[in-house]
């Protein structure tokens, strides 16, 4: 980044640059408890990008919304899945469809995929932020591609959740956050949703004394 | 017609009251008495009634009317003009026959319950009628199907038998894919410019390509619901599952109204300009009488035998219907004029007979219990007035003077004729081996015919319970009577006959017969001139009854009338039983030994081990094993193939939507 | 009271009241006078749209005009007769001991909550609430299909959760895009997600931004909607879920997914002359049309079959759609209307049927006619219905969309017809023998709902013959609304 | 225009022909015997046969039905309509325009099909078998003679049996190969039809062999003298219409009464001749198996549809 990009930009763009990584991380992480932590650190950055547009431009709902990330993708979403993970006690280990170098080098090309489709949105954006749409939509597909290569039904939560941050990231990021009510909105959704999902995570082993998808592969047609 | 009511509303009034009767047996579904005994006489009259209105109608100003109901931007248009009427007549006058027939027919309700039956039977015959009044794309489809759908559900009246089942399934995919072509058809005749009432396809100007196109999808469609080869294989399914007078109903009107759309599509719509379409009718018609009358000898069960020689009349029409079609694009318009009678002559009266032939085996049924020939026979002395009428319709059906079916095989075979001189070498060298083959089918007929009847009313009774078979109740021979009179007035009054129906000609033609038959007296039939072709049916029939009586008389005066009865010469073989008979199989083994490779025959033959010798023949559609069972593999295949998107595997799906995102987004530009 | 706040109070109140009352034996009236006083309240808005125009509602957050309207009425008159529907099955499952009480409470306020959302989800004008709306219905519906907690109910139900959801995300990025779009030209007010604002721009937005997002938008809803190849959670989840839930799927969910990509058509039309939407739209409803068909073939389960048969006809409303202009727009409009009400018509007899053979496998179900004769009619009719058969109303849709096909994409009439054949075969093959035959009948402990069958087959059969005059203007205008 | 005269040419050709019938027959079989060196049967045999037969009781078995007594009158009084059509000494036939040539046909199909389902009526083993028999025979002999009768039809542009052989009699004199197709062809149809050597052999009641027997096998008394006379009243049509339609000349035309009178020896002359040449025929040719007849008239079919095309091709300007 050259210097003409303000100072804020520049800590914007880190902190995305930081999603990013945070984001292959996950792609990487094998153990479930750290997944869940690299999750709320991914939430707090995203908080943390948040708030600094919200300083930049001082709009009043931006500091909402990143209050609302703090809350939800930091600390209760987070809590919520460790309970998960102790009650339902998944720590073990979580193997890949595909083995992690291929992911990886998957992930690579999706980033270059992202970064090429957003680049003429980009060119548009009169933000100080322009390149994390692309940053973003390159979140939103890794966390696509975690969901596809892993096994638990957990980390197929925590890839959706992540994908949920990816689009904040977008939506803050490239547009200064959507109007509040539909901020809300969405938060009670995830929320809600997670809330659905961890009382269907015991039904499920209940019924299939284990969250392995790979049970659950009896409804088909041929 | 009092000036203040128009034909066609007259006939619209008929439509409404066959669905009021039909749905006045929903009052009391079951109760057989009031259903019999009232509605279907109700139907009977109804259809008398349109029949007559029709007939009056014949040779007037065509009609129109345009209901509210429809499409918003497309209502219902409807149209009496010459050629519907002639159907009309058809539509009147042979379920008339069948509806009386059916009053005494469905005692206790075979299936599903007599209103249900009466709704379905009386939606049919609504439905027909509007079939023929129909002046725009949607009214036709919606009457057709509706007169698809009920036929439907009248085949599968018996649906516990599983073949029924299967019979009525088929029937109805082959009739919907028809209708799929149908509707093709009139899509390409609308010529894109979007109006779908006939008189919009009448104006279009369409080029050769297009109007083929329309005319081959109109043969596809309408030949599924005739039965033209290939797409005949519902048809002897179908038609013995149905009771006896429903198979009547469909092959004596249904199929008609499949030859009434051909017409109305290729002369009406197309106007009929491009010759090889009348060769790929004659071809397809050829094949086609050639084929059902062959199987038709073969048959050992007694409806599928008439089903098939429906086949075979079919083809004749579809025979004269192609040399129409070549005549006109020559414009010899005269000879066009002869085949196109020829194809209304013998719609009238292939309905008229026919009918009568499978209500006879419907009293047969009922008599008897049994639908197979090989356990029939001798039925002539326990029901003479079906056997009598019966031999009635198997001489039209034989095409024998001098009933109805002969006129219009003479009228056919007139029209070949003359046909030399036409421009076409090729054609001119096609046309007489169309003839010969034409002539060839004729015999067959003939000995399909007596294979019918005589196995079934002559020789021993081969069952015991024969014995106590009856004679069909009185509704049922008034309803025999009157198909049967309907036949011989068309075989003994052809002129007459077609004075009336020569409108339709002169509407689809610009000219007809009738000024020629005007120069002879009534009784003569000379479509070009006494001296060129005669034929007088009526001198021709007095002439053999005076010589049968007069030499009766005679004998008797000269000689005497004694007579001893004694059993039959058994050649000194005293156990000699009914089983010393010809069965169905055998009667029919010098065609299946000639024709060999027409048939798919499985036969086993009793070897000097067996047991039990027996010796079966089992012979099977070609078609089945060319055509359907291929394509039903190729589809299966296809479904095989598509049914792995869904393997189960949640990664799986969201791969197909993560890689459905990708290609759009690399691929899909504005 | 305005009609259309009691159109959303009495759904979510009755919602919640059900949760706390739990369940009765006049849980069901309850459900069933909600329902009744909805669907009054929607008739009432009606009556007050089409008389006196469009209007807004909660400022400008909620707008109903003569198209979302119309579904307005449409989902509320099918939610009441599930409704009716539901109340005698779900006495019958609790009876066979498939459902307890608790989740008989439960699936009641679902229900509710379920149309609450719906509700919100057509008439509200921003499009970010129709996004929360829609993954709210999502998350109701979640709850329905799981309602037995069988292992093979909560795969259906991880599946459409799953699959939806991460759908659901698409779409939020295509909203994002959209607005992002829009606020360079509508600027930082918040109403750069008002569809009725971004109407009047949508002519500026830039290009390829809406490309994209239409993208998005039309993968993510279009999971929703069931198109191929995005639809694999759609028959799981039919075949699982309580029979009256399917009928609501089939019915109504497909259907508001359609309108919100409808909705996002118009503006990407807009933005994009090249008809770039349009084909998008062709190309995915040929694709769903012909795969659906060859699928049908394949099928043991009942309700799978029609779910996929459900997907088949989403298949051609899209293409409908997508080959745009006033008469193609009714006839789709015209065939979402006939195949929601056939749909749960003929759910609604399945529903009966295989309560009373105990099973959902086609093979062992036979002479239902002789069973319950109004059920093995109705389902034959409605099946006969669903195929395209006149004189029913879907095929008037289908006569409509073909022959403007005929005209304007005549290399798609094969595949259609192609299509439709292949279902024909599929479908009525596997229904027959089920209707017919032979049997060994089994008593329901509650006699079935047999009304709404026919009632809503009775109004297909009337519109398949004449179309009253006002809603074909109604139809008219919401076609023209679409462009 | 129907005259007097011709009424009464009419009534005396129908007569002629009951009276001429048996004798050809006769005369037939006198010939045969000549040509096998056997004493020959009187030429009157046929009419003291009938005479016999008329004078016999009945004997009706059990199974028959009305329809097994109607049947030969109905057979006798098609054949009589048949002689009755055909131009032998005349064309001025008030009745021809009732049936014309196509018509004729149908005339023996008629007949065919009445002898038939009576043959089946008793329900003996030979009964069906010589029916099922005669049709076979039946349907492959009807197409070919429809043919033979197209030919000439459209060498005279009618079908009407007056008009063709006026238009072969008195016309300048062209050669048709046609014709020849067509001769021979009709020629091997009327050796069928009429249940002669070497389809039939009306003279033996081997059940392998027999057709025509098989099927009257169960008559008796005045009905089987009815068949008798029609078959012989068959054969005489046969023969006059092959002699009109391939030697027309001597036939009076229109009703001129000199030409009528002078018609009669030349007719009688002309049957005397083909008689003998039928009774040659049937003498140099062996009964052949009864699968090898459909293949004898398929050859008949087949120069049938020849001489059509012959003449389509040909002669069509002629």
């Amino acid at each position: 980044m050259n210097a003409a990009i303000p100072f804020s930009a520049q800590l914007i763009n880190l902190f995305a640059a930081v999603i990013l990584l945070l984001a292959f991380a996950m792609l990487a992480q094998r153990r479930m408890p750290a997944l869940v932590n690299l999750f709320a650190l991914q939430g707090l950055t995203l908080c943390l990008a948040t708030l600094v547009a919200a300083v930049t431009t001082g709009q009043a709902h931006l500091y909402w919304s990143a209050a609302l990330t703090l809350v939800l993708k930091a600390l209760v979403l987070p809590w919520i899945l460790h309970r998960l993970v102790k009650k339902l006690n998944v720590k073990g280990e979580v193997e890949a469809l595909i083995n992690i170098p291929t992911t990886m080098l998957v992930g690579i090309v999706l980033v270059m995929i992202a970064f090429n489709v957003a680049l003429p949105i980009s060119e548009l954006s009169h933000t100080i932020t322009r390149g994390t749409l692309g940053i973003a939509l390159a979140v939103v597909m890794l966390a696509f591609l975690m969901m596809i290569t892993r096994q638990k039904a957990i980390t197929q939560v925590v890839g959706f959740l992540s994908m949920e941050n990816g689009l904040f990231l977008a939506a803050t990021s490239a547009t200064y956050g959507m109007p509040m009510v539909v901020e809300l909105g969405i938060a009670l959704d995830v929320l809600v949703g997670v809330i659905i999902l961890g009382v269907f995570f015991f039904q499920i082993r209940d019924q299939f004394d284990s969250l392995d998808i790979r049970h659950m592969e009896r409804l088909k047609d041929n | 017609m009092p000036g203040s009511l128009l034909s066609i509303d007259v006939l619209l009034i008929a439509a409404c009251a066959w669905l009021a009767i039909g749905f006045l047996g929903l009052v009391a579904p079951r109760d057989t008495r009031f259903i019999s005994k009232l509605l279907f006489p109700l139907g009977a009259a109804v259809g008398l009634a349109v029949g007559l209105v029709a007939l009056d109608a014949l040779g007037g100003q065509a009609q129109t009317a345009v209901l509210v109901i429809g499409l918003p931007d497309l209502p219902f248009h409807l149209r009496l003009d010459n050629l519907s009427a002639v159907f009309a007549v058809l539509l009147g006058f042979v379920p008339a026959g069948i509806s009386i027939f059916a009053a005494g027919y469905f005692r206790e309700g075979e299936g599903t319950a007599p209103g249900v039956l009466c709704l379905e039977y009386h939606v049919f015959l609504a439905s027909m009628l509007m079939v023929l009044l129909a002046d725009d794309a949607y009214a036709f489809m919606v009457a057709w199907e509706c007169m698809a759908l009920s036929s439907y559900f009248l085949v599968t009246t018996n649906h516990h038998h599983a073949e029924i089942r299967r019979a009525g399934f088929l029937y109805l995919l082959i009739a919907h894919v028809g209708a799929i072509a149908i509707l093709l058809s009139f899509g390409v005749m609308t010529g894109g410019a979007g109006d779908y009432s006939f008189a919009g396809m009448r104006a279009q100007e369409l080029s050769p390509f297009w109007a083929s196109a329309a005319f081959l999808l109109a043969l596809v469609g309408f030949g599924a619901k005739a039965g033209l080869v290939p797409l005949h294989v519902w048809l002897p399914e179908a038609h013995p599952a149905a009771p006896s007078p429903v198979s009547a109903m469909m092959s004596g009107v249904m199929l008609k109204t499949a030859i009434y759309g051909l017409l109305r599509v290729s002369f009406d719509l197309l106007h009929a300009t491009i010759w090889w379409w009348g060769v790929v009718a004659l071809a397809v018609g050829l094949v086609t009488a050639l084929f059902g009358v062959l199987y038709s000898t073969v048959q050992s069960d007694m409806k599928r035998l008439l089903a098939y020689s429906s086949i075979e009349n079919i083809g004749l029409i579809a025979v004269g219907i192609g040399l129409t079609l070549i005549f006109h694009a020559y414009r010899m318009e005269a000879l066009a004029a002869l085949a196109m009678t020829a194809v209304l002559y013998h719609c009238l009266a292939h309905s008229a007979f026919k009918s009568l032939l499978f209500l006879c085996t419907g009293s047969v049924l009922h008599a008897t219990r049994e639908r197979s020939l090989g356990k029939l026979g001798g039925l002539i002395h326990r029901m003479p007035w079906v056997a009598w009428l019966a031999l009635a319709g198997v001489i039209a059906s034989a095409g024998l003077p001098p009933l109805s079916g002969f006129v219009s095989e003479w009228l056919l075979l007139q029209s070949f004729l003359f046909s030399p001189g036409l421009p076409h070498p090729w054609l001119n060298m096609v046309v007489p081996v169309a003839a010969a083959l034409v002539a060839l089918v004729a015999a067959l007929a003939g000995f399909a015919m007596v294979k019918f009847y005589g196995i079934i009313f002559l020789g021993q009774m081969r069952e015991p319970g024969l014995k106590d078979a009856h004679d069909a109740g009185t509704w049922e021979k008034v309803g025999l009577v009157w198909l049967a009179l309907i036949t011989l007035l068309l075989g003994i009054l052809p002129s007459t006959v077609i004075m009336r129906i020569d409108a339709a000609t002169r509407q689809l033609l610009g000219t007809g017969l009738a000024d020629k038959l005007q120069e002879q007296g009534w009784w003569m039939l000379a479509p070009i001139s006494p001296e060129r072709a005669s034929y007088e049916p009526l001198i021709f029939l007095v002439t053999i009854a005076a010589t049968v009586l007069f030499g009766r008389w005679l004998v008797r005066h000269l000689y005497h009338g004694r007579v001893r009865r004694p059993s039959a010469w058994d050649c000194g073989y005293s156990f000699q039983g009914p089983r010393a008979q010809a069965p169905a199989e055998g009667f029919s083994q010098p065609i299946r030994r000639i024709f060999e490779p027409m048939f798919r025959m499985q036969r086993h033959f009793p070897t000097a081990r067996d047991t039990q010798p027996y010796y079966s023949v089992k012979v099977e559609d070609h078609f089945w094993h060319w055509l359907y069972l291929p394509l039903a593999k190729a589809a299966g295949r296809v479904s095989t193939l598509i049914v792995t998107l869904q393997g189960g595997r949640i990664a799986v799906y969201l791969m197909y939507s993560f890689i459905t995102l990708l290609v759009l987004l690399l691929v899909a530009r504005p | 009271m305005d009609f259309f706040v009691l159109m959303l109070v009495i759904p979510l109140v009755s919602g919640a009241l059900l949760t706390v009352v739990g369940e009765r034996d006049w849980a069901p009236n309850l459900n069933v006078i909600a329902s009744l006083g909805t669907f009054a309240a929607a008739v009432g808005l009606t009556v007050e749209i089409v008389a006196n125009g469009p209007r807004f509602a909660f400022g400008e957050q909620f707008f109903i005009d003569s198209l979302n309207v119309f579904f307005v009425a449409l989902t509320a008159f099918v939610g009441l007769t599930t409704s009716i529907f539901s109340g005698p099955y779900m006495r019958n499952e609790r009876e066979h001991g498939k459902l307890s009480a608790p989740r008989l409470r439960l699936y009641k306020s679902m229900y509710q909550l379920f149309m609450f959302t719906m509700l919100a989800a057509l008439t509200t004008n921003n499009l970010g609430l129709l996004w929360v709306a829609m993954e709210a219905a999502t998350l109701t519906t979640v709850l329905l299909v799981s309602l037995y907690r069988t292992p093979a109910s909560l795969e259906a139900a991880w599946k459409y959760f799953i699959l939806c959801g991460v759908g659901i995300a698409q779409a939020l990025f295509g909203t994002i895009l959209l607005y992002f779009a829009a606020e360079r030209v509508l600027g930082e007010s918040g109403n750069a997600l008002l569809w009725t604002h971004l109407i009047d721009v949508k002519g500026q937005l830039e290009p390829t931004i809406m490309a994209l997002s239409f993208i998005f938008l039309l993968v993510g809803y279009g999971t929703k909607v069931g198109l191929a190849p995005l639809h694999n959670w759609l028959p799981d989840a039919h075949a699982e879920g309580p029979t009256p839930v399917s009928a609501v799927l089939s019915g109504l969910l497909l259907n508001v997914a359609l309108y919100a990509i409808l909705r996002c058509k118009v503006l990407a039309d807009g933005a994009l002359p090249s008809g770039f939407a349009g084909n998008l739209m062709i190309g995915f409803g040929l694709f769903t049309l012909l795969v659906a068909a060859f699928f049908l073939s394949r099928q043991r389960d009942v309700k799978r079959m029609f779910a996929y048969s459900s997907i088949e006809h989403m298949g051609l409303i899209t293409f409908a759609f997508g080959m745009g202009g006033p008469v193609a727009n009714f006839a789709g409009l015209l065939h979402m209307t006939m195949h929601s009400l056939t749909k749960s018509a003929i759910f609604f007899a399945v529903g009966h049927a295989t309560q009373k053979t105990g099973t959902q496998l086609m093979e062992n179900i036979s002479g239902l006619i002789k069973i319950n004769p109004l059920i093995g009619w109705g389902l034959m009719l409605g099946t006969l219905a669903i195929l395209g058969m006149p004189p029913f109303g879907v095929f008037a849709s289908e006569f409509m969309i073909l022959t403007h096909a005929m005209k304007h994409f005549p290399w798609a009439t094969p595949i259609l017809l192609l299509a439709l054949g292949v279902a024909f075969a599929a479908i009525f093959g596997k229904v027959q023998p089920m209707v017919f035959g032979e049997t060994e009948a089994r008593r329901l402990p509650h006699a079935p709902a047999i009304t709404p069958v026919f009632l809503h087959l009775g109004i297909v059969l009337m519109l398949g013959l004449y179309i009253p005059p006002y809603l074909t203007r109604w139809f008219h205008e919401a076609a023209r609304m679409l462009g | 225009m129907i005259s007097i005269s011709g009424l009464l040419g009419q009534a005396f050709a129908i007569a002629l022909a009951l009276v001429l019938a048996p004798l050809l027959s006769g005369w037939v079989g006198q010939c045969r015997a000549w040509f096998q060196s056997r004493t020959a049967p009187p030429l009157l045999l046929p009419y003291y046969q009938l005479q016999k037969l008329f004078h016999k009781d009945v004997v009706l078995a059990h199974g028959a039905s009305s329809l097994f007594r109607s049947a030969p009158f109905v057979v006798f009084g098609c054949m009589v309509l048949a002689c009755a059509i055909i131009p032998s000494l005349s064309t001025d036939l008030p009745l021809a325009p009732a049936a014309d040539a196509l018509a004729l046909v149908g005339v023996f199909g008629l007949a065919r099909i009445f002898i038939s389902l009576a043959a089946m009526d008793v329900g003996t083993s030979f009964g069906s078998l010589g029916g099922r028999r005669e049709m076979l025979v039946g349907f492959l002999a009807e197409p070919a003679l429809l043919m033979v009768i197209f030919t000439l039809a459209m060498i005279a542009q009618s079908t009407s049996l007056p008009t063709i052989v006026e238009t072969l009699a008195h016309r300048e004199l062209v050669i048709y190969p046609s014709l020849a197709f067509a001769g021979i062809a009709f020629t091997f149809v009327s050796f069928a039809e009429n249940a002669r050597v070497p389809v039939d052999n009306p003279a033996t009641h081997l059940e392998l062999t027999m057709i025509h027997e098989a099927m009257i096998l169960e008559y008796s008394g005045r009905h089987l003298a009815l068949i008798e006379w029609a078959a012989s009243l068959k054969l005489y049509a046969y023969s006059c219409l092959g002699l009109a339609l391939f030697f027309p000349w001597g036939i009076a035309a229109g009703d001129n009464f000199l030409a009528l009178v002078a018609a009669i020896p030349l007719l009688l002359l002309k049957l005397a001749i083909g008689g003998a040449f039928l009774a040659g025929i049937e003498t140099v040719n062996a009964k052949m198996r009864i699968f090898r007849a459909p293949e004898f008239l398929g050859t008949a079919f087949m120069l049938a549809v020849l001489g059509l095309l012959v003449r389509m091709l040909l002669e069509a300007r002629v």
